[in-house]
């Protein structure tokens, strides 16, 4: 890998959630423009990590950066603009649920960037367009579907132009031909410069966006490399026995 | 201009002090007061006020004096200045109409005895009850009326109170009075902060007066204190 | 000193009688009442017409009206009907009555803020309505209430002061009694006052435990 | 009984006076409780140590000093004491609120409580500060929640303002009891004060019910 | 098909949300043993369907008949035993907050089924430990990952013996090696007679267990046939779109 500047580094970050160590001392280097894919065993530690990575939770040990600067989250300003710039799509989507769809994606770009109701209104519709959901853009959380709620999340994470994107599990609770279209949305993005994280447990899915594949497991990262390394299942011990089940499954009707 | 005074009463007093049909404060001491207020010059405003908060707040200037059926008690005197007293009131004893008890059968009945929490009567009986022999059981009401209301209910045989307002309530319920049970009497008086010295002269002055006028026996009789 | 010789001689084994009655009114009512608050918050929501309109006019009457009133109907009222209770009887039945009509509105706010999911989920396996309210959403929508019923415990104490209406003589009562017979207010409602802060500091910290106890782990803010 | 009717009729215009005044007190106190409630709740929950720390002092102390006491307290003393010359009526209507604030903070604390975190992490990833997360995402939920609590809270500030007379500020009860005293009427004027309350807390109760229903979030109980 | 006699039949059901019909005029038959798959794009109705089979929606319209009887929803009785026999899983999971991972499991056993606490707790443990949770018995559902309430969910229906389980994406957050697992228990149940309704749209996962693919699209069944037809992409309108979607994502890497 050549040693350009990351744009995001994640350095040494550990995480003690109910006295266990949930993450243990992992780092994470990013470029511009990056898509890796974090991939797994259910419990792993994915969404932690990821919530680590946006400072959700604020890790016991380890540092982030943001373009070669230290995050200091004691630094409220900071940490909000930091954040600000930091997309997060959730595994449980975590809709705001007295909120509609529309007024979910809108808020954020009303309250944090200020954005005038009409404009911010037009900017969400143009996002649930962009996911299929203009129609249901009055439909509270409640009111939607599994998948709709999860598209509306990837809209409210979208509309605030973020620099870069922590994604989990965009795509759970889609069809394929929305996985399908969500993904193009990533790959999109993608092109455009966008750097991503995203959990996922549709590796074969994903495989061909990503750059790179980080498998973690027990809060450690176990194996990073090429989606076509981990895919040709280099024998790497527990590595190994995840991508022989994977080809298993697959390879039922591939 | 003419000095205006407060005068804190206890609403819940009649006849002494009341809130009238028109809800303007009245009774025997309110118009007392205004007869003196009109001889002397001065303007007097009658206040209604909590029993149980009407000493703190003469003492913290709410209020001047307290003119509204006061007895004259030692603790009371510690605290403030009374006026020379200007009517003598007795205890006694009320019963329903139909009852048949004798003040010696109720007050060794060891039955329920009604009387007003934090009167002088309610203390006297508490005090003397042992010595004099009685047997009974002292219940204590938070007003001489509710007192009455729950005889008619039959939970006490009698209840006690001030002579004037067990007259003004025989009037109107069906009770009757059986007379005194051997409480000694009280005196009523004006009650002034301590450094109201000139006040309370004023005050003592406008007393005499009224009752050298004729006035004097018309409010006794207005108010059926005779 | 004189002051304090008055207080530490008189006021307060005086008071500790009254103290003695409160404690006594207290411990029934506030258990009754809040018994008597989830039945009734349940049925309000879930009850059946049958029940919930009941439930409804009970706890809007109760809430609607003083308790002073409340008490002088029981006790004065119901009298002359001849339904002649004693008045601890009386100032308990009035205070759970009154205690459960609040603790309803309390858990009836509880429970409506419990998802669907949950009464759904408890559905799909079977669970009675009943038994999905009994076993799934009460739990949870009594800890939600629980900060709030903790606010009627703490006014019960203080209402408690209002048997005295009704010839039951507890903590106030005793102390309106001593402050009027030897005049000094202040000492006596200043001992009333820190008994009562006594008395509510301790239900305040029972009922934090009891929340601390009923926390579930992960879900909560902070 | 036709008698009795006609001391209630007459002393009604007298009474409603004091019903103005009930009113007048229930608004300032509630108000106040409102803005002072919130703040103390979001501090008691999102507060650091100190903060935590200060809003339980305050809940402890007001919660746990009876209403009277506090009242003269503040009347007869402290408003003195810092050259605050208020009427009787503004220091009841302060004190209430001072009070009702500690209560309604344990309302909204609960309500809070009872959300999520996933709401408040989501208002945060978007890059919320904590207060923008608190006031559009968390408070519009809590608040909704704690709107039975809050009718709850009503109705006792209603009825508790009757304390106020202690200052001298005639209300309904104070007003109730004079006519009382006068007429020895005392359960048909009990009653009908009863029914004035009632009226009080019926308005604001199905107010704040409409309010509830109309603000209800889809996917919750009923 | 052979006229056996259904276990399970939803007749002309529909239901109505919002003022929209979600569901309009849907029939299913269910033989003993039979594994259908609901597919279809988001928001198509699947989940309302599931919920209206368990009678957690009253249909609007139709019935639903088990065991040829028809089921009488305002007999309360009647409603409660069919639901104890009809198990399911929730797409978002709804596990009860308020406990543990095994009570989860335990609780429908204890207040539902009247088995003792130990019984059910024991009964509770095999099944979290049949979906690999057995270490994590007693966490609270925050305190899960996505994949771990989604266990505890399937176990908690299975703990029930159910004649009938619906399964509402039982296998969105779990990694590849888990869907294995959770598919393999289901095969189980089918080879054991079990009767199901799964919606997925893991589609190729559940290709080799289905016995048919049931097509569902703005409220109405749309298709229903072999998954081979399915698969096959015979071309039917809608259904040849879908597929052709799904024929090209997953040719990416098949
Ligand atoms: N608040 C908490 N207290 C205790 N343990 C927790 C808590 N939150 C998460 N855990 C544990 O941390 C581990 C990692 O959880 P995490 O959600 O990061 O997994 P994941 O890799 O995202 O899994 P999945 O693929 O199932 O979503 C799990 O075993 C979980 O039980
Ligand atoms: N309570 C409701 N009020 C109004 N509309 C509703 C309600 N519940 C569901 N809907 C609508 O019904 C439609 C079907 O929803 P359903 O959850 O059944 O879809 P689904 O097929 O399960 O989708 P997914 O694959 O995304 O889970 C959706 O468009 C949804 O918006
Ligand atoms: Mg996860
Ligand atoms: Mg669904």
């Amino acid at each position: 890998m050549p040693q350009t500047n990351p744009i995001f580094r994640v350095e040494n970050v550990s995480k003690i959630l109910g006295g266990n160590k949930i993450i243990d001392k992992v780092s994470l280097e990013l470029n511009k423009g990056d898509l890796k894919v974090l991939i797994g065993p259910s419990g792993g530690g994915k969404s932690t990590l990821l919530q680590c990575m946006n400072l959700l939770y604020l890790p016991d040990e380890g540092d982030i950066y943001l373009e070669g600067d230290k995050v200091n989250p004691s630094k409220k300003a900071a940490l909000y603009g930091f954040r600000q710039q930091v997309g997060m799509i959730f595994q449980d989507f975590n809709l705001f649920d007295h909120l509609s769809a529309l007024e979910n994606v809108a808020i954020a770009l009303i309250k944090v960037k200020k954005q005038s109701k009409a404009k911010a209104g037009e900017r969400a519709m143009q996002e649930l367009d962009r996911v299929g959901l203009s129609d249901k853009a009055d439909l509270y959380p409640a009111q939607l579907s599994g998948g709709q709620k999860q598209r509306v999340s990837v809209a409210r994470a979208l509309a605030m132009d973020p620099k870069i994107m922590l994604l989990d599990e965009p795509t759970s609770a889609l069809d394929p031909e929305l996985i399908g279209e969500v993904l193009a949305v990533i790959r999109d993005l993608a092109a455009s410069g966008m750097t991503m994280v995203m959990a996922t447990h549709q590796i074969a899915f994903a495989a061909s966006l990503a750059d790179e594949f980080v498998f973690m497991q027990d809060g450690r990262i176990v194996e990073q490399g090429s989606p076509q390394a981990l895919m040709d299942c280099t024998p790497v011990s527990r590595t190994k026995d995840f991508c022989s089940k994977l080809a298993e499954l697959y390879g039922e009707e591939a | 201009a003419e000095k205006t005074y407060v005068n804190g009463i206890d609403a819940n007093f009649p006849p002494f002090a009341f809130v009238d049909k028109t809800g303007k404060p009245n009774g025997f001491d309110v118009e007392a007061v205004d007869w003196i207020a009109a001889k002397l010059g001065f303007k007097v405003v009658h206040k209604p006020m909590d029993w149980d908060g009407i000493i703190p707040s003469l003492n913290a200037k709410k209020i001047d004096f307290i003119a509204s059926g006061m007895s004259i008690t030692k603790a009371r005197a510690k605290v403030v200045n009374f006026s020379i007293p200007y009517w003598t009131i007795k205890q006694v004893m009320v019963v329903p109409k139909d009852s048949k008890l004798t003040p010696k059968d109720i007050l060794k009945s060891g039955k329920g005895v009604g009387v007003q929490r934090g009167t002088s009567e309610a203390k006297w009986l508490k005090t003397n009850m042992d010595k004099m022999g009685w047997k009974f059981d002292r219940v204590l009401y938070d007003s001489a009326p509710l007192s009455v209301e729950d005889m008619l209910n039959g939970r006490i045989v009698a209840a006690i109170m001030d002579d004037a307002p067990a007259k003004d309530m025989a009037a109107k319920k069906p009770i009757k009075i059986l007379g005194e049970f051997g409480m000694p009497t009280e005196d009523f008086g004006y009650a002034v902060r301590k450094a109201d010295k000139d006040l309370l002269e004023m005050l003592n002055k406008g007393i005499k007066m009224l009752k050298a006028s004729p006035k004097w026996a018309e409010l006794e009789k207005k108010y059926e204190l005779k | 000193m004189e002051t304090w010789a008055f207080i530490i001689d008189e006021v307060v084994p005086y008071l500790n009688q009254g103290l003695w009655v409160s404690i006594q009114l207290i411990i029934p009512s506030a258990l009754g009442g809040i018994l008597l608050g989830v039945v009734v918050g349940a049925l309000r929501v879930y009850g059946n017409p049958f029940l919930k309109v009941p439930a409804n006019i009970y706890a809007n009457l109760f809430r609607g009206t003083p308790l002073l009133v409340q008490l002088f109907i029981i006790y004065f009222g119901l009298a002359k009907l001849g339904l002649k209770f004693p008045p601890f009887t009386a100032a308990v039945l009035g205070f759970v009555l009154c205690s459960g009509a609040y603790h309803s509105e309390y858990i009836r706010g509880g429970l409506q803020a419990i998802k669907e999911g949950q009464l759904k989920a408890a559905k799909a396996l079977g669970f009675t309505t009943f038994q999905s309210v009994v076993s799934i959403i009460m739990p949870q929508a009594f800890r939600r209430a629980l900060p709030g019923c903790g606010n009627e415990v703490v006014y019960l104490i203080k209402y408690t002061s209002l048997a005295y209406i009704i010839t039951c003589v507890e903590l106030t009562g005793e102390g309106k009694i001593l402050a009027a017979e030897s005049f000094r207010y202040t000492e006596v409602f200043l001992v009333v006052g820190l008994y009562y802060l006594v008395l509510v500091t301790l239900a305040t910290w029972g009922l934090r435990r009891l929340e601390n106890r009923l926390r579930i782990p992960g879900f909560e803010q902070s | 009984m036709l008698e009795s009717l006609n001391v209630v009729i007459d002393a009604m215009p007298y009474i409603l006076v004091g019903f103005l005044e009930t009113a007048g007190l229930v608004f300032g106190a509630m108000g106040l409780g409102l803005l002072m409630g919130v703040p103390l709740a979001v501090g008691q929950v999102y507060g650091n140590r100190v903060v935590r720390f200060l809003v339980g002092i305050y809940v402890w102390f007001f919660r746990g000093v009876p209403v009277v006491v506090l009242l003269l307290l503040f009347y007869f003393g402290l408003f003195s004491l810092i050259g605050l010359n208020l009427s009787a009526f503004a220091s009841a209507a302060m004190v209430l609120g001072l009070t009702s604030a500690a209560y309604q903070s344990q309302i909204f604390r609960g309500s809070i409580q009872s959300l999520p975190q996933g709401q408040f992490k989501a208002a945060q990833a978007l890059g919320m500060s904590n207060r923008v997360a608190i006031t559009s995402i968390i408070l519009p939920q809590a608040l909704r929640f704690s709107i039975p609590g809050w009718s709850n809270e009503y109705s006792i500030i209603l009825k508790d303002s009757a304390v106020a007379f202690v200052i001298g500020v005639t209300e309904i009860m104070a007003r109730t009891h004079f006519v009382a005293s006068r007429t020895f009427e005392h359960l048909p004027l009990f009653i009908a004060a009863g029914l004035l309350y009632y009226v009080l807390t019926y308005l604001g109760v199905t107010g704040l019910r409409k309010l509830e229903k109309k603000v209800r979030i889809a996917g919750y109980s009923h």
